[in-house]
């Protein structure tokens, strides 16, 4: 954690969002041209090989996304935000993975935490959310919502958090360890899914599941090193590790129980276009791999053949079925928020599907360039190495592909 | 429809259309037929399917044409869904057509592809086909009185699918005041139910180059040849017959020039050529359908419930759901993107057609693999859904040439 | 059933081995070079395409398997028969099943009868056996194993069969219905799976499961033509039904009981490498395949071509990946039985996975020259689309993928 | 090994071997060592197995040389298990080298393939490298000492794989009585451990037409560099470096005239080839057991087991097996189906090498992507198998090759 000093400046448990100046922040609406988004794309592929090597927060990248205004994107109109769609969303997390999607990742978890793109209904602690913005004014500022747990597993697949925060005085006390904290000490804020415990509870009380924010520099807030990778090797998502952290009351917001009385299950609920943020970052990827295998076979040329193997018809479809891929990939995320707007409610179940669907699309499209190469599709020289790599970090997101199939499974089967 | 009115019909239109050759010209004037709006909705449309579906498999057995299907869709106004609203007709979106086709496809295939292709060639849809308007005007009044039906003939038996490109030997010659069209086409979907036929021919005038172009072609006049050639392993009532010219009289105007034909996949396609994909996604549907059916239904002793309450059958409906929500999200997002004026798609158009071939294949193979003999036996529709799924990969741009296609964009030096 | 009078010569429950004469038959080893084996692959295909379009027994075929000496090839020596071995077996199948699949099924059966290639011990009565084996030196005599049940499913999949003898004076009543009763009514013996019931067995008695050896001629025997499939259609696999059956008491016998006092279950059993007769029919599917892909490709000249597309090189890399997939699937076949002949026993639990593993590569085969070729991989002209769909068949032996694959699992992941 | 030792040892065996230039001439006289038999039972190669794993991911971390288990391998006397019996080797037989190289392939790939060079070096094995006398007398006399290496060097950078055709740029013309070697080749296995190498080279005289061949080349003569240009996904303590010739000196009978290369897909293979693609057959072996242990270990709050006793982790497994089964038959039947005298596996090695490259990384990238994190951290050695595994595409000849060769036999006149 960085040594910065920042102390909790209000006890309140009160919400302050009547008295928040609406207008207090404006945010730019960054550019989401073509043009523009490419020019990002290329000032972070000029360090993502070098981060890729070293592991270290990719400060470079992070700046440039800043000062493109990208972290702030997703900030909501009422805070004087541009509050960009999911659509747009996913088109810039793609613009900057095909540059670095380490990141990317650190970027689509921002966006998220604004709460205007999630699934879930993130909701901040008024005080802390202000907090962020004005920090957002000042520098980059981060956020994570960290649901998974080593014993867990992914949050997605359901179950009651370890994490917890018990009563004490006026607030509360956080304990626990979370898992896979992308960001790792460049963060500003967690979100974490917790259990509030409140005096009197019992084994059989129903548990109040939900969200607290998290300023990080607080005393107890500390990171665990554990992130080492085959991709996204500058992701830095470490584990983080909560020590008798002090919140006041008003930081946990429990989520809304449902129709059974029992808080919402992350592993049972639909799905919302927005959640294509982070598979968007995958997109990006496989058209970074692309424009590789794009360089590299325009410029390799064998003393035998005596022109460039991208003029042969063997390369030449290799490169089409890169390009089917891609463009399935394409059309799988943006058609599907198109389909979304336009009123079909039927792909709404189909989303995890369609994310699976996505992740075999660009997994295929990367593996493709890189069997047709041999050595120079695997030597760290070229950086089509790279992408693969990065790539087959496309599974592991939730919901994963077996729980997808599962799922849909019963669906088309069920009665 | 008898030959009298055919030739008298034919003749007044040559009048009212002296010297016009398209129908741009008469679009000014208030159209002399109403053609009925189709209910769209997906409820009107399944019913439209299970209709249909009712004789599929008789047609599969015997391949006769699929009358009871085409008089269905004929009803249900969808074979004149496309004509222009300044002919009076519903003139549906690209979306829309490809739904339409979709459900038709679910029912009955052959009677689908009959279908798509009158989609196609009653309006300049997909690019193909220009009609003589003294044809289009009797197309017309036919339509209105009756189920009418036209197609576009390009294939030759020698030449392979004309969408690779070369000149087709079929030929008109000039005769008097008129033409003599010889020649033969290969797969002429529809066969003997045809009442137009768009001939992609060369008219070959002494002195001069041959010059390509299309004929309109009223199916009743003498010296057509019905050859009894279509005995496929799927769409086996799709009629898709050779049929053979022999001195057969046109007048002058029904033969319309046209640009050297270039390979389908070397200029971009229009979205609109994906609603013959359409009716394979209906194929895959369908066998979803039946998957579902069977699985419910078997119950063996040994297990004492059905298949379908195991994992390992659920995972099956889950991998075939992925892949037609896959297939449904590449046919419609694409329409949507294009609709969008998301420019990046067009270029993609031939490989996302690939893709969702591959995605149908995937599904109904899915589902068969599953079962063992139940997905093999002609008890069950399963086995006549895989037969008419692979023939998803015939229509042009087939694969090899959509991914050297677009290889070579992607490797070229604007990509 | 044929109308052939046959009456059980012999009542007696005995066993007459010993009186037997070891000398009285003599059997011919047949012609097993290459060469004599491809004349029966040639002399099988001249007919195969008609009996696939009737589905009647393929009596040519089989007269010619007979002629050349292939039933009883398997026929023990000390019965006088030449006892060909697992390899030469395969071999032998593959070579029919290259020509007619479905006299090759039939022919698998009748040599895994005679017991020294089954994987289960086949125990026959002996008066039955020496009159099959008489009834061989007059014409063709041919026999199945009857396992499955309609509402049970596969033998292999376990469970006790309701086919069932019942004792009445000295000797049994058959009743109860066999499914997939390959060869129909061109059989002259079962040796069908059943249980024995006797008086005094109460519903708590270990049931008594063995197999009962049934001449066909015998009243009461009859055959339901259920075999409607996509490929091996003329295998006549239909189902058999018993009402009544006599047999006298030696003709059932029991399977030996394990060591915890049960039946041997077929689900739990080692498969021996002869289990690998019936994966080799499909192995010369695929092969037929091959040529098939062969000679179209050598013989097709497009005019936009100007020579043959087997003189390109896409059909010339996908005939190289046809062949890749056979070689795989004839070293998987013929190398594990020289691996379990070289003393390699862990190839003995790997023999449902490598039968699995045949499978796929034949129907990759298979798939990969009808994708290939659009249209004319599909049409009942061309002799593929029949390959086709007798390889799609490979599957539905038992052990089916999903079993094979949890069981190897099992094994892999257990203690 | 010091450079006095050498050049006096080389000087000897000059003298001895005067005009002499094979091994055949000297294989009448006893051999002047004893190379040990190595212990081929399964437990003896186990024992090596792991001796080696223990070693693996730490040379996978830094890239140096695998000294700890190439001297492993040494002790276990399989660098000279293929020294003919005439020098006094133990000259194991190809299924056995076969068998060797999984099992170290199974510890670690690294030494594996510095293991399989030299002994494909080490003989004419493989058709590769023709020694000059003197030098492979003194690599016995080393050998019998301590662990010696040799390679061959093929490849150049500008030319690609020597295996494509195409004259190598690597040369020696003549100096005095003897030549000097000027060059540069790439992909040279071993780097900085080898004792020899052959060069393939082209040999210039003034006046005759270049000469293709290999030269002897001990590693301790002044003019050779190293150039560390290995920075790989996988195999990353392979050492498989660039290596630079500049006017090394050599005596005339170094350098051995061959035939002119012809391109690997244009001739038929020996089986032993796929001794190189047995160290992935290894690869995917270790794949198996990291996912064994990690499913075993890992057990869910959620699910309160391991999940290794789930059936979507069971049938993963068997998935995994499948494909390992598949490997091992296709290795071990080869050899065994060639060792028969089985004519028709001959030339359809080249593609049964690429079934078994899939069947290698379908068994890694199946156990990837089930896991999910697990599978792509560093925590656990299964990340580290996946990136070796993706290497295995890079051996000549290449799938595409493979495939058009293998099509063109198929497709020629006589198939």
């Amino acid at each position: 954690m960085t040594a910065t000093t920042y102390s909790d400046s209000s006890g309140s448990t009160e919400s302050i969002e009547s008295t928040a100046p609406k207008t207090a922040f404006s945010f730019p609406r960054p550019d989401l041209s073509d043009e523009g988004l490419a020019k990002v794309t290329a000032e972070l592929a000029e360090t993502a090989a070098e981060y890729d090597r070293t592991g270290e927060i990719p400060w470079k990248g992070i700046e440039a996304i800043h000062r493109a205004g990208l972290t702030t994107a997703s900030v909501p109109p009422e805070y004087g935000g541009p509050g960009i769609n999911a659509y747009d969303a996913a088109r810039m997390v793609a613009a900057v993975g095909e540059g670095d999607p380490s990141v990317a990742i650190i970027l689509a978890n921002t966006l998220l935490t604004h709460g205007t793109l999630s699934a879930v209904p993130i909701t901040w602690y008024q005080p802390h959310y202000l907090d962020f913005l004005e920090r957002s004014t000042r520098g980059v500022a981060l956020a994570n919502g960290l649901g998974a747990e080593p014993d867990l597993g992914a949050s997605a697949r359901g179950g009651v958090p370890a994490t917890n925060l018990k009563r004490s005085g006026d607030g509360w006390v956080l304990n626990g360890r979370k898992g896979w904290g992308t960001g790792g000490t460049a963060l500003t804020y967690h979100v974490a899914h917790v259990v509030a415990i409140e005096d009197g509870d019992t084994e059989n009380s129903e548990p109040r599941v939900g969200f607290v924010t998290v300023p990080t520099d607080l005393p107890g807030v500390s990171v665990l090193e554990t992130w080492d990778h085959i991709g996204l090797r500058a992701s830095n998502t470490h584990d983080v590790v909560y020590d008798n952290v002090e919140l006041p009351l008003g930081a946990f917001t429990e989520l809304p129980k449902q129709a059974d009385g029992k808080s919402l299950d992350f592993a049972s609920r639909p799905l919302s276009p927005g959640t294509f943020a982070h598979t968007a970052l995958y997109l990006g990827v496989a058209r970074a791999a692309r424009a590789s295998f794009r360089e590299f076979t325009r410029n390799r040329v064998p003393t035998s053949l005596g022109k460039p193997i991208s003029e042969t018809e063997r390369i030449q479809t290799v490169a089409g079925e890169i390009d089917l891929q891609i463009a399935t990939a394409e059309t799988l995320l943006f058609g599907t928020q198109l389909r979304f707007e336009n009123g079909d409610t039927s792909v709404v179940d189909q989303i995890p599907l369609i994310k699976s669907a996505i992740a075999r699309a660009v997994i295929s499209a990367t593996q493709t360039a890189v069997a047709a190469l041999g050595n120079p599709g695997l030597t760290r020289h070229n950086s089509l190495e790279r992408h693969l790599r990065d790539a087959l970090c496309v599974r592991v997101h939730p919901p994963q592909e077996d729980a997808a199939l599962l799922a849909a499974g019963r669906r088309v089967l069920g009665g | 429809m008898t030959t009298t009115e055919q030739t008298a019909t034919e003749q007044t239109a040559t009048e009212q259309a002296a010297g016009e050759n398209t129908t741009e010209t008469t679009a000014e004037t208030k159209p002399a037929y109403t053609f009925p709006v189709p209910d769209l909705s997906d409820e009107g449309l399944a019913k439209v399917t299970a209709e249909i579906a009712q004789y599929a498999a008789e047609y599969d057995r015997s391949g006769e044409i699929p009358w009871k299907g085409l008089e269905v869709i004929h009803r249900a106004g969808l074979t004149t869904a496309r004509i222009p609203a300044e002919r009076g007709g519903p003139d549906v979106s690209d979306l829309d057509a490809a739904r339409i086709v979709v459900a038709v496809g679910e029912g009955d295939p052959s009677v689908a592809i009959i279908l798509v292709n009158t989609l196609l060639s009653g309006q300049p849809f997909g690019g193909i086909g220009r009609w003589y308007e003294p044809f289009y005007a009797d197309f017309l009044a036919k339509s209105a009185e009756r189920l009418t039906l036209a197609n576009f003939a390009g294939a030759e038996p020698d030449l392979g699918a004309s969408a690779r490109g070369g000149l087709p030997a079929t030929n008109v010659t000039r005769s008097g005041d008129g033409w003599v069209l010889n020649g033969l086409k290969g797969w002429v979907t529809g066969g003997k139910a045809l009442d137009y036929i768009i001939v992609h021919a060369v008219a070959l005038e002494d002195g001069q180059e041959p010059q390509v172009g299309f004929v309109t072609l009223p199916t009743d006049r003498p010296g057509i040849t019905w050859l009894d050639t279509w005995d496929h392993i799927g769409l086996r009532a799709s009629n898709t017959n050779d049929v053979a010219f022999d001195n057969v009289e046109l007048p002058f105007g029904a033969f319309t020039p046209t640009d050297r034909p270039t390979a389908l996949t070397s200029r971009p396609l229009p979205a609109a050529i994906l609603a013959h994909t359409g009716l394979y996604v209906g194929v895959a549907r369908a066998a979803r359908s039946a998957f579902r059916e069977f699985t419910r239904g078997r119950v063996p002793s040994a297990l004492g419930k059905p298949i379908a309450e195991t994992d390992r059958i659920q995972t099956v409906a889950g991998e075939i759901e992925l892949q037609i929500a896959t297939a449904e999200t590449l046919l419609y997002g694409t329409l949507l993107r294009a609709a969008s004026g998301d420019e990046t798609v067009g270029p993609q158009i031939i490989v996302i057609k690939s893709a969702i071939n591959r995605a149908v294949i995937a599904a109904t193979q899915a589902a068969v693999a599953a079962l063992g003999n139940p997905g093999l036996t002609r008890h069950h529709s399963l086995e006549r859904h895989l037969r008419n799924a692979l023939c998803v990969r015939v229509h042009p741009p087939q694969e090899d040439a959509a991914l050297l296609g677009a290889g070579k964009r992607v490797l070229g030096d604007t990509p």
